[in-house]
């Protein structure tokens, strides 16, 4: 991934020395080691701290709604069709965009990592496709493909969608044979086992809304949690009403999710909030032949009003 | 939508979609009844019905 | 709807017995000393539009309509298949008999009755007939109305069901119709027979019914059906063919009203115009378009008189609610005994007193009647009220009668909530009372908790330019726009080309003989020398902006660019003809299409003189998988050019290769001369298509003759391609004005039945053969139509308002995200260009239909819809929450 | 919502559903009377929004027509 470091700063100085745009948002390593967090650079100089590896997992979409001038801005395949969605809805426009496009490998679990390890991490390296990690008994070595993020084992666009930049040489799109096996596995359940898994999967939630944040779709200047003429979803943690907000955002999410799983990422009670919004992932695939921010002349299916739409699309 | 709720556990008998003209009168009622009948058969609805503590 | 009393069975009347009525009426209406009374009334302009009478197949005994019990008409099955006819919708032998018999004879048929297994339909009864009858022509709507009724019967039946149409040509010219055939033959299964049944006999034991007909194959088959259905014709009845004599208008043979094709609504007499079937055979939609062609022509001659006699209601001033504390009127209808006779009223108003924010409630035994409308109005101005909820009947039907009510007290209309406790209570539970009740109570709820939170709401006033554009220069467009030019409306015709007339400029007679180009030269004199008529020759359009009233075009004329403001437009684009690849067209000089034959008519052309056999093929291009319609005109062209050919040379052979002959109403006589005249029709089917061989010397066209079965080679010096009609697919000019093309690329217009002179989008109108190909007269009268249509229209330029109950946004919480401009079926929302909104979405008012596609797309919530807001709907639900 | 007391939530179409239900009264037909009609402008104005505060309400079931 050094490579890609390297490409990402020289192109952030260009970009900024001939002042074709007024900030790069990328990412920098954090204060604790294996976390890399985003980061805004607006002279030359700090192009320095830009850094890309398997840590990179946010997505910086959230990060350019509406700027004040020209950015440039981070890219791996699905931040790239997030951006794509973000133009589509107007939250920026292209010509103030300048996107750097990483192709990319995969992101780092690092929950599943930490199981693997005890003690405290003192340190976090890669190269290629090995990850290296010291704690106080030593260095450890780890294949990156073991532990790679669940939705990047389901990715098929890991080059970026677009770009102006590109901070490597594309790299082979995974074959998946069932992309959806997790969604069919549990359409195949009972009533009462789906009942129980989604019981068991919200039941920790805290409402911190993390999900909802770290979401780029998410961008409503009010959410509907938080509605008060009627105040029809509770605020509080009663079951009926986080499963309601699960459940609406999730809905928010369709047709225009692009499984980046920033969501699941930055929940701080391991919730798979990805079990809802994959299901949609799934459908619009399947009743519309439609994948989320792949072309950016179109707008999602439920945009649009179309009287040849399968019937049974409402539900 | 309703692929949703059942995905999380809701019978999907419990939400229905229909398109009725305003000249099928037997139709509306076929549906009625027939909706009726299917949730008759799951009996009362308990989730996501909100339940006041 | 009102009652009155049939003089002629009124015992009252008659013997001064009985009275019920009067006694058992709760408000007196009933009034035995009114007596008949003449009136006089001037008028300035008539329209007759007397109907017509379905044909009484009583006097064929062969298919022993009177006897057998399971043969029916079309008109008596369209009534089983109602789900408010005798049946109840559902299809079943012995129709005739009462539901439930109580005489013996009855008891014992009914036991026979069943669901049919098999029914056939027989074309043409009292059609095409002069045998049996004297109706020589064609009825236009039974072949189209038989496959329809065959369809239902088995979307009502299943796959059990067989239907079978017996006919002699299908004739579905109609505008979508030939797909609906098609669709009934491979996706419904129904059999399609050619062939006239001579007879019926009935088993006596089963009630079932033989037949015996010889196939298309020449064989003769017997056969059993469960029921058959007589597709019965229509007929102009005795009593208006004397009423039409003593008005002095002349009739057709067929006992119609004789009109002219250019100006085909108006009678022989002056003054007096025609509408519907009168004049000539027809289905709905071109009923529609000839009322409203009646309309037009009436209004041309009376517009000087236009609004001498308006009267204007005085208006009450509005009382401002905002901000006050609902204070809700309940108002519960006992509609007589409607409701009253299942749910208890007394209880359900007690029970809506105590109800939050209701200050009153009612009980009225007629909430609709004039007494209790005025006291409503005492009520609401007594108690105060600024929210009124009405439980009564269906809100479809009575609430713009209520919502006057409140007018008429000084509140705001949209201060008015309405529920169903009869259509959707008391009629359907009748025999639960208790649970109606209670249901009542819930639907009384439920309406009060949104009316707490109903608002008053505005109006919008539209301002209506008067100014009219009418795209294209044809028959159509120079209809349409002669007429609102006459009644006082400046009107541009834009054409394309630098002459007026379009493709009838290339035709040479009508169906009825007249001279096309004399016709069409008086109609374009009488549309340049007319003032209020600007034509611009040259002339396209560029761009469309605005909405209805209020629309702006640049157009380049002769190359310069102008501007023009317009309130409404008119499409009349015409279609085209289309120039054949098939049979050797572009070959051979001796191969044309039909215009290319009228050409030479006109012409007088010498080459016709040495013709000694001429050929025309028909549906060259039409009713093909690529292009599944019928172009309809073009039976009637080919056969009109066939007797012209006959008539300037008896001695030409002429042929005519068809695959349906579709010579609707009264051209079905032309039909019949072109027979008499010798003129020789073979039909061909898809599968064995003509073959056409050009050889240097000779034209050869071959072609399986239908009755023998053999080849036949025919030697001609003429073969006419009886070519397609084909739409222009304009699609700028859709995406201008923001209205539909169908498949084929024809505009569609707003209803197929009961809109075909306008889109959906209001201020927009269509006419001539962009909307589906048509004969001349058939273009005359929707171009009038379309005319009287924006007439209508623009006669309400003081009166426009947009409704209240439409989208709004909430900018600050509008996310610009777009789905709503997206979304929206009628292009209402878009961003704001300027201001402190910039870049946030807004609702045009007057394009807003109010169907709340928008408000649901909108994640954000921003966006609000006025009398059906979110709130509004969730207090409905939340309501619900109290149930028991 | 008892055993034999159904709650259906029924949002009807003004233009399509809502007649039809019209006229099943004006036929006189026999239905169920579970269902709580909730008349709105077209089925388009149907949001999620309804369907889970029905649910939430205790609705046994939710019906939209158009």
């Amino acid at each position: 991934m050094d490579t890609y470091t390297k490409k990402i700063r020289e192109i952030a100085k260009d970009l900024l020395a001939s002042q074709k745009v007024d900030r790069v948002i990328g990412f920098e390593m954090g204060t604790i080691p294996m976390a890399a967090r985003p980061v805004s650079i607006e002279s030359e100089n700090d192009a320095e701290k830009l850094v890309f590896n398997s840590l990179c997992a946010m997505n910086l979409a959230n990060y350019i709604r509406k700027p004040k001038g020209t950015i440039a801005v981070i890219a791996k395949g699905c931040d790239s069709r997030n951006m794509v969605n973000h133009v589509v809805e107007h939250q920026v426009d292209r010509e103030n965009l300048v996107i750097i496009g990483v192709p990319c490998h995969g992101m780092v679990d690092k929950s599943q990592l930490a199981l693997e390890v005890e003690g405290e991490i003192t340190a976090y390296d890669e190269e290629g496709q090995t990850l290296k990690i010291t704690t106080a008994q030593g260095e450890l070595t780890f294949e990156k493909q073991d532990f790679l993020k669940d939705n990047c084992r389901l990715c098929q666009h890991r080059n970026p969608v677009i770009h102006d930049y590109m901070a490597g040489d594309p790299v082979t799109e995974q074959e998946l044979e069932d992309p959806f096996a997790d969604v069919n596995e549990i359409e195949a359940m009972s009533q009462e086992a789906k009942s129980t898994l989604f019981e068991d999967l919200t039941k920790n939630c805290i409402r911190c809304y993390a999900c909802r944040n770290a979401c780029p779709l998410c961008f409503c200047p009010t959410c509907f949690v938080d509605e008060s003429s009627p105040q029809w979803v509770g605020k509080s943690q009663n079951k009926t009403d986080v499963d309601t907000f699960h459940f609406l955002r999730a809905f928010h999410c369709a047709g225009r999710c692009t499984d980046c799983g920033a969501c699941v990422e930055a929940c701080p009670m391991d919730i798979d909030v990805r079990k809802f919004t994959r299901k949609l992932i799934k459908d619009s695939y399947e009743m519309f032949g439609w994948e989320a921010g792949l072309d950016i002349s179109k707008r999602p299916p439920l945009d649009t009003f179309n009287p040849a739409d399968p019937d049974d699309f409402i539900m | 939508m309703g692929n949703l709720l059942e995905h999380m556990g809701v019978e999907k008998d419990r939400i229905h979609f229909s398109w009725i003209s305003s000249a099928e009168a037997t139709k509306f009622v076929d549906v009625v009844k027939e909706i009726s009948d299917k949730v008759r058969a799951l009996g009362p609805n308990t989730k996501l019905k909100k339940i006041y503590s | 709807m009102k009652y009155c009393i049939d003089p002629s069975i009124c015992l009252k009347l008659l013997k001064d017995k009985c009275g019920t009525c009067e006694e058992v009426c709760p408000t007196n209406a009933i009034d035995y000393s009114q007596t008949e009374t003449e009136l006089t009334i001037q008028a300035g302009s008539v329209i007759f539009a007397p109907g017509f009478k379905p044909f009484d197949p009583s006097r064929f005994d062969n298919y022993q309509y009177a006897n057998y019990a399971n043969v029916v008409t079309s008109m008596e099955f369209e009534r089983i298949l109602s789900a408010t006819g005798p049946t109840g919708g559902h299809v079943t032998t012995l129709p005739k008999l009462p539901a439930k018999p109580k005489k013996k004879a009855d008891k014992l048929l009914a036991e026979k009755r069943k669901d049919p297994k098999k029914i056939a339909w027989f074309q043409c009864v009292g059609s095409r007939d002069i045998n049996k009858c004297d109706n020589a022509y064609c009825s236009s709507v039974c072949c189209m109305y038989a496959v329809k009724e065959a369809v239902i019967a088995k979307e009502h039946a299943g796959d059990d069901l067989e239907c079978s149409i017996f006919f002699m040509d299908m004739r579905t010219p109609g505008k979508e119709f030939e797909k609906y055939y098609e669709n009934a033959k491979s996706s419904y299964g129904i059999n399609f027979i050619r062939s006239r049944v001579h007879s019926v006999t009935e088993d006596p034991d089963s009630l079932d019914l033989n037949i015996n007909y010889v196939d298309e194959f020449g064989q003769m088959v017997s056969d059993t059906y469960d029921m058959i259905v007589l597709s019965i014709g229509l007929e102009i009845p005795d009593e208006t063919r004397e009423f039409a004599k003593k008005i002095g208008i002349d009739i057709s043979e067929g006992g119609f009203a004789k009109t002219s094709s250019f100006e085909p609504v108006s009678t022989s007499r002056d003054g007096i115009h025609v509408a519907g079937v009168f004049n000539s055979p027809k289905d709905i939609p071109e009923s529609v378009l000839d009322a409203n062609a009646a309309a037009s022509a009436a209004g041309d001659s009376l517009s000087h008189v236009r609004d001498t006699l308006t009267q204007v209601p005085e208006k009450v001033e509005e009382i401002n609610v905002v901000g006050e504390r609902p204070r809700i009127g309940v108002f519960i209808c006992d509609c007589g005994s409607n409701i009253k006779g299942v749910v208890d009223c007394e209880a359900v108003t007690e029970y809506a007193k105590s109800l939050p924010y209701v200050d009153f409630a009612y009980e009225s035994m007629f909430a609709c009647s004039q007494d209790a409308q005025d006291k409503m109005v005492e009520y609401i101005k007594e108690k105060n009220l600024n929210r009124i909820v009405v439980a009564a009947c269906t809100p479809k039907t009575h609430e713009p009668l209520f919502q006057e009510t409140l007018s008429n007290s000084g509140l705001n209309k949209y201060l008015f909530e309405m529920t169903n406790i009869r259509n959707h209570n008391s009629w359907v539970h009748k025999n639960n009372p208790d649970i109606a009740t209670q249901k009542a109570k819930d639907l009384v709820r439920m309406a009060v908790a949104k009316s707490a939170l109903a608002e008053p709401l505005a109006e919008e006033k539209i301002n209506l330019n008067d100014t009219i554009m009418v795209v294209g220069g044809g028959i159509a467009g120079l209809s349409a726009a002669k007429s609102l030019a006459m009644q006082g409306y400046e009107t541009h015709i834009i054409e394309k080309k630098d002459i007026l007339g379009g493709e009838a400029r290339k035709i040479y007679k009508t169906a009825q003989g007249e001279s096309v180009q004399d016709e069409l030269d008086k109609l374009i004199d009488s549309v340049i020398t007319n003032d209020n008529i600007k034509v611009h020759l040259n002339t396209t359009l560029d761009s469309v902006d605005g909405f209805v009233g209020n629309f702006r075009s640049t157009l380049t004329e002769n190359g310069q660019p102008i501007e023009l403001e317009y309130g409404a437009a008119v499409l009349a684009t015409g279609a085209k003809g289309y120039e054949p690849t098939e049979y050797g067209y572009g070959s051979d000089d001796r191969i044309m299409t039909s215009l290319g034959l009228d050409a030479l008519f006109v012409e007088s052309s010498e080459k016709l003189d040495a013709v000694k056999s001429a050929v025309f093929i028909q549906c060259v291009g039409s009713r093909e998988p690529d292009r599944p319609y019928c172009s309809r005109v073009c039976c009637t062209h080919s056969i009109d050019n066939a007797i012209e050919l006959k008539e300037r040379n008896p001695e030409t052979d002429v042929y005519i290769l068809y695959r349906d002959i579709r010579a609707y109403g009264e051209r079905e006589l032309l039909y019949k001369k072109a027979r008499e005249l010798g003129v020789i029709f073979i039909r061909y089917s898809t599968d064995d298509k003509p073959v056409v061989q050009v050889e240097k010397e000779t034209l050869t066209i071959k072609v399986t003759d239908h009755v023998l079965g053999k080849p036949l080679e025919i030697e001609a010096d003429l073969l006419t391609l009886a070519s397609a009609l084909i739409p222009r697919r304009d699609e700028q000019l859709a995406n201008f004005f923001k209205v539909p093309l169908n498949d084929e690329g024809f505009f569609v217009e707003k209803h197929a039945k009961l809109g075909p002179a306008e889109f959906a989008t209001d201020g927009v109108y269509v006419c001539g053969s962009g909307h589906y190909p048509k004969p001349l007269n058939e273009a005359v009268t929707q171009g009038r139509a379309s005319a009287s249509r924006l007439l209508t229209l623009l006669a309400k330029k003081d009166s426009l308002f947009t409704s209240g109950t439409i989208a709004t946004i909430d900018f600050e919480n509008c996310c610009s995200c777009g789905v709503c401009i997206s979304i929206c079926p009628y292009s209402a929302p878009d961003f704001q260009n300027e201001g402190r909104f910039a870049g946030k979405a807004d609702i045009n008012p007057v394009l807003c239909k109010g169907c709340g596609l928008c408000v649901a797309s909108c994640r954000s919530g921003a966006i609000h819809l006025r009398g059906f807001d979110t709130n509004q709907i969730l207090t409905q639900i939340f309501a619900l929450d109290e149930v028991v | 919502m008892s055993e034999n007391n159904v709650k259906i939530v029924s949002f009807l179409c003004n233009w399509c559903s809502y007649g039809a239900a019209d006229l099943a009264g004006v036929s006189r037909l026999e239905y169920p009377a579970d269902i709580r009609v909730i008349r709105i402008p077209c089925s388009g104005r149907m949001s999620p929004k309804f369907i889970l505060s029905a649910l939430r309400e205790g609705a046994d079931a939710v019906w939209v027509s158009g």
